[in-house]
Protein backbone atom coordinates (compact mmCIF):
# COMPACT_ATOMS: atom_id res chain seq x y z
CA UNK A 1 0.00 0.00 0.00
CA UNK A 2 2.81 2.43 -1.23
CA UNK A 3 2.49 5.82 -2.94
CA UNK A 4 6.15 6.69 -4.70
CA UNK A 5 6.92 10.27 -5.96
CA UNK A 6 10.22 10.51 -7.90
CA UNK A 7 12.51 11.78 -10.76
CA UNK A 8 14.35 9.31 -11.30
CA UNK A 9 13.79 6.63 -13.55
CA UNK A 10 12.02 3.01 -12.81
CA UNK A 11 11.60 0.08 -14.43
CA UNK A 12 7.71 -1.25 -14.83
CA UNK A 13 9.18 -4.84 -14.85
CA UNK A 14 11.20 -5.00 -11.38
CA UNK A 15 8.17 -3.09 -10.25
CA UNK A 16 5.76 -6.33 -11.56
CA UNK A 17 7.87 -8.80 -10.20
CA UNK A 18 8.35 -7.65 -6.63
CA UNK A 19 4.68 -6.67 -6.34
CA UNK A 20 3.40 -10.19 -7.46
CA UNK A 21 6.39 -11.83 -4.72
CA UNK A 22 4.98 -9.31 -2.23
CA UNK A 23 1.21 -10.87 -2.82
CA UNK A 24 1.71 -14.26 -3.31
CA UNK A 25 -1.49 -15.67 -3.28
CA UNK A 26 -3.34 -13.18 -4.30
CA UNK A 27 -4.83 -14.33 -7.07
CA UNK A 28 -5.00 -11.04 -9.50
CA UNK A 29 -2.66 -8.95 -10.51
CA UNK A 30 -2.99 -5.37 -12.45
CA UNK A 31 -0.80 -2.95 -13.43
CA UNK A 32 -0.96 -0.14 -15.53
CA UNK A 33 1.90 1.61 -17.12
CA UNK A 34 1.92 5.23 -18.65
CA UNK A 35 4.14 5.90 -21.63
CA UNK A 36 5.32 9.41 -22.95
CA UNK A 37 3.46 9.36 -26.46
CA UNK A 38 5.12 10.91 -29.11
CA UNK A 39 1.84 12.94 -29.71
CA UNK A 40 2.35 16.75 -30.47
CA UNK A 41 4.80 16.99 -33.84
CA UNK A 42 8.35 18.17 -33.03
CA UNK A 43 7.83 17.16 -29.61
CA UNK A 44 11.22 17.09 -27.59
CA UNK A 45 9.95 16.02 -24.04
CA UNK A 46 7.22 16.13 -21.27
CA UNK A 47 8.00 17.84 -18.30
CA UNK A 48 5.79 16.96 -14.81
CA UNK A 49 5.45 19.28 -12.18
CA UNK A 50 3.79 18.84 -8.83
CA UNK A 51 2.90 19.97 -5.62
CA UNK A 52 5.26 18.37 -3.16
CA UNK A 53 3.25 18.29 0.48
CA UNK A 54 0.35 17.31 -1.41
CA UNK A 55 0.97 14.58 -4.08
CA UNK A 56 1.51 11.66 -1.65
CA UNK A 57 -1.02 12.32 0.74
CA UNK A 58 -3.23 12.69 -1.98
CA UNK A 59 -1.64 9.60 -3.48
CA UNK A 60 -2.51 7.47 -0.40
CA UNK A 61 -5.86 8.73 0.45
CA UNK A 62 -6.56 7.46 -3.24
CA UNK A 63 -5.33 4.12 -2.68
CA UNK A 64 -6.65 3.76 0.95
CA UNK A 65 -10.17 4.22 -0.71
CA UNK A 66 -9.56 2.15 -3.35
CA UNK A 67 -8.37 -1.11 -1.20
CA UNK A 68 -11.50 -0.36 0.90
CA UNK A 69 -13.57 -0.21 -1.73
CA UNK A 70 -12.36 -3.51 -3.81
CA UNK A 71 -11.09 -4.90 -0.88
CA UNK A 72 -7.80 -5.31 -2.60
CA UNK A 73 -4.89 -6.94 -0.75
CA UNK A 74 -2.11 -4.67 -2.25
CA UNK A 75 -1.96 -1.24 -3.98
CA UNK A 76 0.92 1.20 -5.28
CA UNK A 77 1.69 3.63 -7.22
CA UNK A 78 4.78 5.68 -8.61
CA UNK A 79 4.51 8.75 -10.62
CA UNK A 80 7.40 10.27 -11.55
CA UNK A 81 7.94 14.14 -12.41
CA UNK A 82 10.52 16.44 -13.83
CA UNK A 83 11.43 15.91 -17.61
CA UNK A 84 10.75 12.86 -19.38
CA UNK A 85 11.37 12.08 -22.83
CA UNK A 86 8.82 10.28 -25.54
CA UNK A 87 8.77 6.47 -24.80
CA UNK A 88 9.90 6.83 -21.00
CA UNK A 89 7.63 5.35 -18.62
CA UNK A 90 5.31 8.30 -16.37
CA UNK A 91 3.84 6.33 -14.18
CA UNK A 92 2.78 2.89 -12.85
CA UNK A 93 -0.28 1.56 -11.12
CA UNK A 94 -0.34 -2.18 -9.30
CA UNK A 95 -3.20 -3.69 -7.47
CA UNK A 96 -4.07 -6.77 -5.84
CA UNK A 97 -7.35 -8.84 -5.16
CA UNK A 98 -8.46 -12.54 -4.99
CA UNK A 99 -10.27 -12.02 -8.16
CA UNK A 100 -9.89 -10.52 -11.52
CA UNK A 101 -12.59 -7.98 -11.60
CA UNK A 102 -11.46 -6.54 -8.00
CA UNK A 103 -7.81 -6.03 -9.37
CA UNK A 104 -9.22 -4.36 -12.57
CA UNK A 105 -11.42 -2.01 -11.22
CA UNK A 106 -8.98 -0.76 -8.41
CA UNK A 107 -6.68 0.41 -10.85
CA UNK A 108 -9.04 2.05 -13.01
CA UNK A 109 -10.34 3.77 -10.30
CA UNK A 110 -6.82 4.65 -9.04
CA UNK A 111 -6.12 5.97 -12.96
CA UNK A 112 -9.05 7.79 -13.41
CA UNK A 113 -8.69 9.99 -9.60
CA UNK A 114 -4.43 10.15 -10.30
CA UNK A 115 -5.22 11.79 -13.81
CA UNK A 116 -7.93 14.78 -12.89
CA UNK A 117 -7.16 14.77 -8.77
CA UNK A 118 -3.50 14.28 -8.22
CA UNK A 119 -1.44 17.36 -8.22
CA UNK A 120 0.59 16.75 -11.33
CA UNK A 121 0.70 19.04 -14.71
CA UNK A 122 2.02 17.88 -17.52
CA UNK A 123 3.88 20.45 -20.00
CA UNK A 124 4.97 19.73 -23.74
CA UNK A 125 8.14 20.73 -24.97
CA UNK A 126 8.45 20.81 -28.94
CA UNK A 127 11.31 22.57 -31.31
CA UNK A 128 9.05 25.38 -31.01
CA UNK A 129 8.02 25.62 -28.02
CA UNK A 130 6.05 24.79 -25.02
CA UNK A 131 2.43 24.27 -23.84
CA UNK A 132 0.69 22.97 -20.93
CA UNK A 133 -1.73 19.99 -21.43
CA UNK A 134 -5.13 20.84 -20.98
CA UNK A 135 -7.18 18.71 -18.33
CA UNK A 136 -9.66 16.65 -20.67
CA UNK A 137 -13.47 16.50 -20.17
CA UNK A 138 -13.12 12.88 -20.86
CA UNK A 139 -11.06 12.72 -17.77
CA UNK A 140 -13.13 14.47 -15.28
CA UNK A 141 -16.33 12.79 -16.77
CA UNK A 142 -14.86 9.53 -15.45
CA UNK A 143 -14.76 9.63 -12.53
CA UNK A 144 -18.33 9.80 -12.40
CA UNK A 145 -18.93 6.19 -12.67
CA UNK A 146 -17.46 5.71 -9.45
CA UNK B 1 -0.19 32.90 5.01
CA UNK B 2 1.58 31.11 1.98
CA UNK B 3 0.33 31.37 -1.33
CA UNK B 4 1.54 28.89 -3.85
CA UNK B 5 1.13 28.74 -7.70
CA UNK B 6 1.85 26.18 -9.94
CA UNK B 7 1.78 25.19 -13.67
CA UNK B 8 0.96 28.30 -15.76
CA UNK B 9 -0.28 30.28 -12.68
CA UNK B 10 3.03 30.03 -11.21
CA UNK B 11 4.23 31.59 -15.41
CA UNK B 12 1.67 33.73 -15.12
CA UNK B 13 2.51 35.30 -11.45
CA UNK B 14 6.18 34.71 -12.47
CA UNK B 15 6.61 32.99 -8.50
CA UNK B 16 5.96 29.79 -7.11
CA UNK B 17 5.20 30.77 -3.64
CA UNK B 18 4.66 34.00 -1.35
CA UNK B 19 4.03 35.32 1.87
CA UNK B 20 0.86 37.00 1.85
CA UNK B 21 -0.52 39.08 4.59
CA UNK B 22 -4.78 39.18 4.24
CA UNK B 23 -7.76 39.49 6.41
CA UNK B 24 -9.96 37.72 3.24
CA UNK B 25 -12.26 35.37 5.15
CA UNK B 26 -12.50 32.78 2.19
CA UNK B 27 -10.57 32.15 -0.78
CA UNK B 28 -12.99 33.92 -3.35
CA UNK B 29 -12.00 37.33 -1.58
CA UNK B 30 -8.40 36.39 -1.33
CA UNK B 31 -8.60 36.22 -5.02
CA UNK B 32 -10.07 39.26 -5.32
CA UNK B 33 -7.64 41.03 -3.33
CA UNK B 34 -4.62 39.62 -5.21
CA UNK B 35 -6.28 40.44 -8.28
CA UNK B 36 -6.47 43.94 -7.28
CA UNK B 37 -2.18 44.01 -6.97
CA UNK B 38 -1.50 44.12 -10.28
CA UNK B 39 -2.05 43.24 -13.97
CA UNK B 40 -0.40 39.87 -13.42
CA UNK B 41 -2.41 38.43 -11.06
CA UNK B 42 -5.58 39.47 -12.55
CA UNK B 43 -4.79 37.77 -15.83
CA UNK B 44 -3.55 34.62 -14.03
CA UNK B 45 -6.77 34.91 -12.12
CA UNK B 46 -9.37 36.15 -15.14
CA UNK B 47 -11.49 32.88 -15.20
CA UNK B 48 -11.39 30.94 -12.44
CA UNK B 49 -13.39 27.95 -14.20
CA UNK B 50 -9.78 27.03 -15.41
CA UNK B 51 -8.01 27.29 -11.37
CA UNK B 52 -8.31 24.84 -8.65
CA UNK B 53 -7.57 25.93 -5.09
CA UNK B 54 -6.15 23.44 -1.97
CA UNK B 55 -6.30 24.56 1.47
CA UNK B 56 -3.51 23.06 3.18
CA UNK B 57 -2.59 20.64 0.99
CA UNK B 58 -6.97 19.34 0.39
CA UNK B 59 -8.63 20.43 -2.63
CA UNK B 60 -10.94 23.41 -1.63
CA UNK B 61 -13.98 25.20 -3.70
CA UNK B 62 -13.59 29.06 -3.74
CA UNK B 63 -15.97 29.40 -0.79
CA UNK B 64 -13.92 27.75 1.49
CA UNK B 65 -13.34 29.47 4.49
CA UNK B 66 -9.48 31.07 5.06
CA UNK B 67 -9.53 30.76 9.11
CA UNK B 68 -6.64 28.84 10.51
CA UNK B 69 -5.26 28.22 7.04
CA UNK B 70 -1.57 27.93 6.58
CA UNK B 71 -1.20 27.34 2.54
CA UNK B 72 -3.32 28.04 0.16
CA UNK B 73 -2.35 26.69 -3.55
CA UNK B 74 -3.76 27.77 -6.95
CA UNK B 75 -3.14 25.71 -10.02
CA UNK B 76 -5.31 24.58 -13.30
CA UNK B 77 -7.12 21.13 -13.36
CA UNK B 78 -4.41 18.11 -12.92
CA UNK B 79 -3.28 15.97 -15.20
CA UNK B 80 -1.72 13.32 -14.03
CA UNK B 81 -1.70 9.20 -14.58
CA UNK C 1 0.10 -10.28 -31.09
CA UNK C 2 1.69 -13.05 -29.64
CA UNK C 3 0.02 -15.73 -28.19
CA UNK C 4 2.31 -18.84 -26.21
CA UNK C 5 1.39 -21.99 -24.18
CA UNK C 6 4.21 -23.54 -21.98
CA UNK C 7 4.57 -25.93 -19.20
CA UNK C 8 7.57 -23.48 -17.95
CA UNK C 9 7.91 -20.94 -15.65
CA UNK C 10 8.12 -17.41 -16.62
CA UNK C 11 8.37 -13.61 -14.98
CA UNK C 12 6.19 -11.48 -15.14
CA UNK C 13 8.02 -8.87 -15.03
CA UNK C 14 10.12 -9.73 -17.39
CA UNK C 15 7.55 -10.09 -19.43
CA UNK C 16 6.26 -6.52 -19.07
CA UNK C 17 9.60 -4.97 -19.34
CA UNK C 18 10.02 -6.70 -23.20
CA UNK C 19 6.54 -5.73 -24.03
CA UNK C 20 6.69 -2.45 -22.69
CA UNK C 21 9.79 -1.65 -24.77
CA UNK C 22 8.34 -3.22 -28.15
CA UNK C 23 5.28 -0.66 -28.00
CA UNK C 24 7.29 2.60 -27.33
CA UNK C 25 5.04 5.00 -27.20
CA UNK C 26 1.47 3.50 -27.30
CA UNK C 27 0.88 5.37 -23.40
CA UNK C 28 -0.87 2.87 -22.39
CA UNK C 29 0.12 -1.03 -21.37
CA UNK C 30 -2.23 -3.08 -18.82
CA UNK C 31 -0.91 -6.30 -17.89
CA UNK C 32 -3.13 -9.51 -15.70
CA UNK C 33 -1.14 -11.59 -13.56
CA UNK C 34 -2.80 -14.99 -12.58
CA UNK C 35 -1.32 -16.55 -9.82
CA UNK C 36 -2.49 -19.84 -8.23
CA UNK C 37 -3.83 -18.92 -4.48
CA UNK C 38 -3.89 -21.37 -1.94
CA UNK C 39 -7.26 -21.94 -1.66
CA UNK C 40 -8.78 -25.69 -1.10
CA UNK C 41 -7.50 -26.44 2.37
CA UNK C 42 -4.33 -28.59 2.18
CA UNK C 43 -3.46 -27.83 -1.44
CA UNK C 44 -0.67 -28.84 -2.80
CA UNK C 45 -0.61 -28.12 -6.83
CA UNK C 46 -2.62 -26.89 -9.30
CA UNK C 47 -2.69 -29.21 -12.39
CA UNK C 48 -3.95 -27.60 -15.76
CA UNK C 49 -4.72 -29.38 -18.64
CA UNK C 50 -5.17 -28.01 -22.35
CA UNK C 51 -6.10 -29.16 -26.03
CA UNK C 52 -2.84 -28.41 -28.01
CA UNK C 53 -3.96 -28.42 -31.31
CA UNK C 54 -6.53 -26.03 -30.47
CA UNK C 55 -5.65 -24.12 -27.51
CA UNK C 56 -2.79 -21.22 -29.90
CA UNK C 57 -5.49 -20.66 -32.58
CA UNK C 58 -8.25 -20.22 -29.89
CA UNK C 59 -6.03 -17.60 -28.35
CA UNK C 60 -5.02 -15.95 -31.25
CA UNK C 61 -8.80 -15.61 -32.54
CA UNK C 62 -9.71 -13.61 -29.24
CA UNK C 63 -6.58 -11.21 -29.68
CA UNK C 64 -7.43 -10.53 -32.91
CA UNK C 65 -11.02 -9.84 -32.10
CA UNK C 66 -9.58 -7.83 -29.01
CA UNK C 67 -7.28 -5.62 -31.14
CA UNK C 68 -10.11 -4.61 -33.78
CA UNK C 69 -12.32 -4.11 -30.72
CA UNK C 70 -10.22 -1.39 -28.95
CA UNK C 71 -7.56 -0.53 -31.69
CA UNK C 72 -5.21 -1.82 -29.51
CA UNK C 73 -1.26 -1.51 -30.33
CA UNK C 74 -0.13 -4.70 -28.79
CA UNK C 75 -1.95 -7.57 -27.55
CA UNK C 76 0.34 -10.86 -25.65
CA UNK C 77 -1.04 -13.86 -23.74
CA UNK C 78 1.25 -16.55 -22.21
CA UNK C 79 -0.30 -19.17 -20.35
CA UNK C 80 0.99 -21.93 -18.22
CA UNK C 81 -0.20 -25.61 -18.63
CA UNK C 82 1.08 -28.65 -16.29
CA UNK C 83 1.42 -29.01 -12.38
CA UNK C 84 1.69 -25.44 -10.97
CA UNK C 85 2.28 -24.81 -6.76
CA UNK C 86 0.72 -22.28 -4.91
CA UNK C 87 2.12 -18.79 -5.78
CA UNK C 88 2.81 -19.77 -9.16
CA UNK C 89 1.92 -17.52 -12.18
CA UNK C 90 -0.37 -19.36 -14.08
CA UNK C 91 -0.84 -16.75 -16.86
CA UNK C 92 -0.35 -13.02 -18.12
CA UNK C 93 -2.70 -10.88 -20.22
CA UNK C 94 -0.70 -7.76 -21.91
CA UNK C 95 -2.12 -4.71 -23.63
CA UNK C 96 -0.97 -1.49 -25.06
CA UNK C 97 -3.40 1.24 -26.51
CA UNK C 98 -2.77 5.17 -27.11
CA UNK C 99 -5.12 5.74 -24.44
CA UNK C 100 -5.72 4.04 -20.85
CA UNK C 101 -9.67 2.65 -21.47
CA UNK C 102 -8.31 0.96 -24.71
CA UNK C 103 -6.00 -0.87 -22.98
CA UNK C 104 -7.98 -1.54 -19.84
CA UNK C 105 -10.93 -2.97 -21.83
CA UNK C 106 -8.71 -5.60 -24.28
CA UNK C 107 -7.50 -6.90 -20.88
CA UNK C 108 -10.41 -7.50 -19.30
CA UNK C 109 -12.41 -8.87 -22.63
CA UNK C 110 -8.89 -11.42 -23.43
CA UNK C 111 -9.07 -12.53 -19.48
CA UNK C 112 -12.89 -12.83 -19.71
CA UNK C 113 -12.50 -14.47 -22.76
CA UNK C 114 -9.61 -16.69 -21.57
CA UNK C 115 -11.77 -17.67 -18.39
CA UNK C 116 -14.49 -19.60 -20.39
CA UNK C 117 -13.09 -20.05 -24.10
CA UNK C 118 -9.92 -21.14 -24.12
CA UNK C 119 -9.94 -25.10 -23.85
CA UNK C 120 -7.83 -24.92 -20.29
CA UNK C 121 -8.90 -27.04 -17.40
CA UNK C 122 -8.26 -26.69 -13.84
CA UNK C 123 -7.43 -29.52 -11.29
CA UNK C 124 -7.12 -29.05 -7.45
CA UNK C 125 -4.63 -31.38 -6.01
CA UNK C 126 -5.06 -31.51 -2.14
CA UNK C 127 -3.61 -33.80 0.50
CA UNK C 128 -6.73 -35.51 0.61
CA UNK C 129 -7.22 -36.09 -3.45
CA UNK C 130 -8.09 -33.98 -6.59
CA UNK C 131 -11.19 -32.22 -7.93
CA UNK C 132 -11.71 -30.38 -11.48
CA UNK C 133 -12.24 -26.85 -10.69
CA UNK C 134 -15.87 -26.30 -11.30
CA UNK C 135 -16.45 -23.11 -14.25
CA UNK C 136 -18.50 -20.73 -12.56
CA UNK C 137 -21.95 -18.68 -13.90
CA UNK C 138 -19.91 -15.15 -13.10
CA UNK C 139 -17.20 -16.21 -15.69
CA UNK C 140 -20.01 -17.23 -17.96
CA UNK C 141 -21.99 -14.20 -17.53
CA UNK C 142 -19.09 -11.72 -17.46
CA UNK C 143 -18.96 -12.47 -21.42
CA UNK C 144 -22.35 -11.08 -21.82
CA UNK C 145 -21.42 -7.59 -21.29
CA UNK C 146 -18.91 -7.73 -24.37
CA UNK D 1 -13.31 -39.83 -37.04
CA UNK D 2 -10.93 -39.01 -33.99
CA UNK D 3 -12.76 -38.68 -31.09
CA UNK D 4 -10.56 -36.78 -27.93
CA UNK D 5 -11.76 -36.47 -24.56
CA UNK D 6 -10.85 -33.96 -21.76
CA UNK D 7 -10.03 -33.34 -17.92
CA UNK D 8 -13.10 -35.59 -16.09
CA UNK D 9 -14.55 -36.95 -19.31
CA UNK D 10 -11.18 -38.09 -20.28
CA UNK D 11 -10.69 -39.75 -16.70
CA UNK D 12 -14.39 -41.24 -17.09
CA UNK D 13 -14.09 -42.76 -20.20
CA UNK D 14 -10.26 -43.43 -19.38
CA UNK D 15 -8.67 -42.58 -22.33
CA UNK D 16 -7.47 -39.53 -24.09
CA UNK D 17 -8.25 -40.08 -27.82
CA UNK D 18 -9.87 -43.08 -29.75
CA UNK D 19 -10.71 -43.36 -33.31
CA UNK D 20 -14.54 -43.76 -33.99
CA UNK D 21 -16.19 -45.69 -37.20
CA UNK D 22 -19.76 -43.90 -37.11
CA UNK D 23 -22.23 -42.59 -39.17
CA UNK D 24 -23.58 -40.15 -37.02
CA UNK D 25 -25.23 -37.21 -38.98
CA UNK D 26 -24.86 -34.95 -35.49
CA UNK D 27 -22.93 -34.54 -32.58
CA UNK D 28 -25.99 -35.67 -30.40
CA UNK D 29 -25.87 -38.40 -32.82
CA UNK D 30 -22.38 -39.70 -31.92
CA UNK D 31 -23.14 -39.32 -27.95
CA UNK D 32 -26.18 -41.49 -28.53
CA UNK D 33 -24.24 -43.90 -30.26
CA UNK D 34 -21.20 -43.78 -27.61
CA UNK D 35 -23.95 -43.90 -24.33
CA UNK D 36 -25.14 -47.04 -26.04
CA UNK D 37 -21.69 -48.55 -26.08
CA UNK D 38 -20.61 -48.58 -23.06
CA UNK D 39 -21.62 -47.99 -19.15
CA UNK D 40 -18.21 -45.61 -19.16
CA UNK D 41 -19.74 -43.24 -21.72
CA UNK D 42 -23.37 -43.35 -20.45
CA UNK D 43 -21.97 -42.29 -17.00
CA UNK D 44 -19.95 -39.63 -18.79
CA UNK D 45 -22.43 -38.23 -20.80
CA UNK D 46 -25.11 -38.31 -18.61
CA UNK D 47 -25.47 -34.63 -17.99
CA UNK D 48 -24.93 -32.47 -21.38
CA UNK D 49 -25.35 -29.19 -20.05
CA UNK D 50 -21.74 -29.91 -18.69
CA UNK D 51 -20.40 -31.48 -21.56
CA UNK D 52 -18.97 -29.15 -24.36
CA UNK D 53 -17.76 -29.94 -27.84
CA UNK D 54 -15.36 -28.90 -30.68
CA UNK D 55 -15.20 -29.88 -34.32
CA UNK D 56 -12.09 -29.66 -35.71
CA UNK D 57 -10.67 -27.58 -33.05
CA UNK D 58 -13.78 -25.11 -32.92
CA UNK D 59 -16.45 -24.39 -30.51
CA UNK D 60 -19.28 -26.40 -31.92
CA UNK D 61 -23.20 -26.93 -30.89
CA UNK D 62 -24.12 -30.40 -30.09
CA UNK D 63 -26.71 -29.68 -33.52
CA UNK D 64 -23.73 -29.56 -35.25
CA UNK D 65 -23.90 -31.75 -38.57
CA UNK D 66 -20.29 -34.20 -38.64
CA UNK D 67 -19.98 -34.12 -42.15
CA UNK D 68 -16.27 -33.76 -43.21
CA UNK D 69 -15.34 -33.64 -39.49
CA UNK D 70 -12.04 -35.35 -39.18
CA UNK D 71 -11.77 -34.81 -35.26
CA UNK D 72 -14.71 -33.98 -32.41
CA UNK D 73 -13.33 -33.27 -29.24
CA UNK D 74 -15.66 -33.20 -25.35
CA UNK D 75 -14.60 -31.81 -22.34
CA UNK D 76 -16.47 -29.87 -19.36
CA UNK D 77 -16.58 -25.61 -18.86
CA UNK D 78 -13.52 -24.49 -19.70
CA UNK D 79 -11.57 -23.00 -16.54
CA UNK D 80 -8.79 -21.19 -17.73
CA UNK D 81 -7.07 -17.52 -16.54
Amino acid sequence: MAARVQSRAFDPGAELSRFTAGVAGAGAVVSFTGVVRDVAPGMVAMEIEHYPAMTLRAIEAMIAEAVARFGLTGAEVVHRHGRLEPGAVIMMVLTAAPHRQAAFQGAEFLMDWLKSRAPFWKKEITRDGAAWVAAKDDDEDALARW
Amino acid sequence: MDVLYFAWLRERIGVGSEHVETAAATVRDLVAELRGREERYAVAFSDLRTVRVALDQELADFDAPLAGVREVAFFPPMTGG
